[in-house]
């Protein structure tokens, strides 16, 4: 087993290689997850903006 | 009903493809899909890589980084290109939701082009001694593809307005892909007129068909999660996008009962 | 169609000689970079020789970027700019004449200027040609993306810092075929190849930018 | 124009707003600060597009206009849109060749008294006279539609009348004028209709 985890030398590069790759593919499902989470959270406490303002009138002068 | 030209539906799905509910529902139901296919495939692929695969004759095991080295490349590329398509789509035809992807890409793109730099430099350190080896083409294209993303990202950054940021970025990502194909040539020619061709042409020097498999796996393993990574960011900007919306109100009054 | 160009044309060359400091900055930035850089280096002949052309291109990249910063950003301060989009003129000519406004201010004497610095690096005369040649080519090509840097970021405050994050990317087969023309140039061999690409890459600049440049200004003035 | 809809800075300014202006017809706008006259006048001009709406002007949408045809709309905002280093000549001079007017200059610098100031720079003048320069220099465009966005800020008793009466010329000669102010009770002598915001 450990032959094969020394990978004749080699081995540091390959498993830091791949250690790195799934370091970054853990952190960005995480941030991913959490990106649309706190978005629905977020929805619940924000309060109702002003949407538009009223209707603008139109008059005839003279 | 196929009476209906295939021209009109194509017309009506792109459309659909415009009404942001439609899609956020679309992008929840592809997600668990998309997640569990590409950890399948991850799983399978870098066990066959690195284990049943054959080391190469040449640079033995550190070889083994070309299954994770070349899919996030591949990536890094077709998200920029994704990127300046969404983009483009919405400055054109003013989609804002086309923006939201856009705007989701980017984050990932830059993730896997920074993945492809750590991976190159990794697998350059065995094979040529040196973590950063000026001869290697893709590095430098993906350096420089790194600094794109970046300043589309900068660039959306300092807008306060969310409609402006949207479509001077998208002039940007537009700009940034007609260029990508230029870097590339000129990064290409650069490196074969310093250094000559180098050891690792583009796929490797022979990929047999027991290495090319593993690879290919790998790839289709990286593109999904890619799109998984795609739904759920997507998913969040059109909640963000979309808050004012009654369907999202109710859809967050659905989430907290 | 002509006369468009010739209005904006005159109008920017006599706005730029009117602030002719501002036109300077840039000119002398170069001047100052290429003199300081063999401070830095060690002044021995054959490595200033070898890392000469890169500084001239490089320090020719920075001042044009600089130079152009300010190419909508007055215009779009007092209000003129809201007129000449407006204006009964198509944008993308308006934009195509500012740039040659501002390429004749900053690059064209950069024609003048590097070969000097060249000469401070060692470079043999007989260079001197291929490198006034590859610049004419190189220029505009640089002329356009700051353009389109600053038409980008002309609504932004900062809008100068960040220019250049968005435009040296782009800058990159620029800077690898004017650096490989001149070190071609000063062994005195045949510099055909890295021209043909310069200007190639010109082509395509000054064809595709002015309209997305005018579609950048249109959008960051919405 | 038709239910048109303003949004600025994704704060919805002001909703489903129709009217039409024939004509020899002035529209008067009006509202606090910040009300959206500013923002409405610049999508008239087609400098920025409506989140809803249509603005047709003869027939066509505003900001899908060619070029051509851009010649027949003078837009004066917030900002003189004359260039500092220039002379108050140099500036209507460039003005008047770009818009291809026709207009002799020297009777508008007359009206405006500008007359003793025309080889001044710009920067060197009051923004009361820069903006009379600058109303002068939308006379020079042989517009038929004027949109001017406060044109009466910075400008004495004189300057306004004149404003006036060049309103009601260019009515009278079947032009359409859109106007925006704060201070409507000047203006409503030159106007047909207002838009209250």
């Amino acid at each position: 087993m450990s032959e094969f985890l020394a990978m004749g030398g080699h081995g540091p590069y390959v498993w830091s290689a791949y250690g790195v790759t799934l370091a970054v593919m853990v952190y960005n499902a995480w941030a991913a997850y959490r990106h649309q989470a706190n978005a629905l959270a977020r929805l619940q406490q924000a309060g109702e903006e002003q949407e538009t303002r009223a209707k603008p009138t139109v008059r005839q002068i003279g | 009903m196929n009476a209906v030209p295939m021209r009109s539906r194509l017309w009506r799905a792109f459309h659909q493809l415009g009404s942001p509910p439609y899609v956020y529902r679309l992008a929840g139901r592809l997600a668990p899909w998309l997640g569990v296919a590409s950890c399948v495939l991850l799983a399978v692929g870098a066990f066959w890589g690195l284990v049943l695969a054959p080391p190469d004759y040449l640079q033995g095991n550190s070889f083994r980084i070309i299954y994770i080295h070349v899919p996030s490349a591949y990536l890094s590329m077709g998200g920029y290109v994704l990127m300046a398509v969404a983009a483009g789509i919405g400055y054109i035809w003013r989609m804002k939701l086309a923006h939201g992807v856009a705007v989701c890409v980017a984050p990932l793109g830059a993730w896997f082009t920074a993945l492809a730099l750590v991976t190159g430099g990794i697998w350059g350190k065995p094979t040529w001694g040196t973590y950063w080896e000026w001869g290697d083409a893709r590095l430098m294209f993906e350096l420089l593809l790194l600094f794109l993303y970046i300043g589309y990202m900068v660039l959306r950054m300092s807008f306060d307005e969310r409609e402006k940021a949207d479509r001077v970025s998208a002039l940007l990502a537009v700009v940034g892909v007609v260029n990508v194909p230029i870097i590339h040539y000129s990064v290409e020619w650069w490196t074969t007129l310093h250094q000559g061709p180098t050891l690792i042409r583009e796929g490797g020097p022979s990929i047999t068909m027991d290495m090319l498999i593993p690879l290919l796996i790998m790839l289709a393993g990286f593109s999904l999660f890619f799109g998984w990574l795609l739904c759920k960011r997507l998913q969040g900007e059109i909640l963000r996008r979309e808050r004012r919306t009654r369907w999202v109100q109710n859809l967050a009054v659905e989430a907290a009962a | 169609m002509l006369d468009v160009v010739r209005q904006i044309l005159l109008r920017d060359l006599r706005l730029a000689f009117r602030r002719w400091s501002e036109m300077a900055t840039p000119l002398i930035f170069f001047v100052i970079i290429a003199s300081l850089f063999p401070l830095a280096a060690s002044p021995d002949e054959a490595q200033l020789r070898s890392t000469g052309a890169a500084v001239i291109w490089m320090s020719a990249l920075l001042s044009s970027l600089l130079a152009l910063d300010g190419l909508f950003r007055a215009d779009s301060e007092d209000g003129s700019m809201e007129q000449l989009i407006l204006g009964p003129a198509p944008l993308g000519l308006v934009v195509f004449a500012k740039i040659v406004a501002h390429w004749a201010v900053s690059g064209v004497p950069l024609l003048v200027l590097a070969p000097l610095a060249a000469l401070s690096f060692y470079l043999p005369l007989t260079a001197l040609p291929e490198l006034i040649a590859a610049l004419a080519l190189a220029t505009p090509t640089l002329s356009v993306l700051a353009a389109i840097g600053a038409a980008l970021t002309v609504s932004l405050r900062a809008g100068g810092t960040i220019i250049g994050l968005l435009i040296l990317p782009l800058t990159g087969p620029v800077l690898i075929f004017g650096t490989r023309a001149t070190e071609l140039a000063a062994l005195g061999e045949p510099v055909a190849g890295p021209l043909y690409l310069l200007a190639s890459v010109a082509v395509l600049a000054v064809s595709l930018g002015p309209p997305i440049t005018a579609a950048a200004v249109r959008t960051a003035l919405e | 124009m038709t239910s048109l809809e303003v949004r600025r800075g994704g704060i919805g300014l002001l909703r489903d707003l129709s009217f039409k202006l024939s004509p020899g017809q002035t529209a008067l706008v009006t509202g606090a600060n910040g009300s959206g006259k500013s923002s409405l006048l610049r999508v008239i001009a087609g400098l920025a597009v409506p989140a809803a709406g249509r603005i047709d002007w003869r027939g066509s949408a505003v900001h899908r206009l060619p070029p051509e045809d851009r010649g027949e709309i003078a837009y004066l905002g917030h900002l003189d849109g004359l260039k500092q280093e220039f002379t108050v000549d140099e500036n209507l001079e460039f003005c008047r060749s770009f818009w291809k007017g026709r207009e002799p200059v020297e009777p508008l610098v007359a009206e405006m008294r500008l007359e003793s100031y025309r080889h001044r720079n710009i920067r060197r003048l009051s923004a009361g006279q820069r903006r009379r320069v600058a109303l002068v220099c939308m006379r020079l465009k042989p517009a038929r539609l004027w949109l001017l966005d406060e044109p009466l800020t910075n400008l004495d008793t004189r300057g306004t009348e004149v404003v006036i009466e060049w309103l009601k010329g260019h009515a009278a000669e079947g032009g359409i004028a859109v106007v925006s102010t704060h201070r409507p009770k000047r203006l409503e002598t030159a106007a047909s209709i207002e838009v209250a915001l």
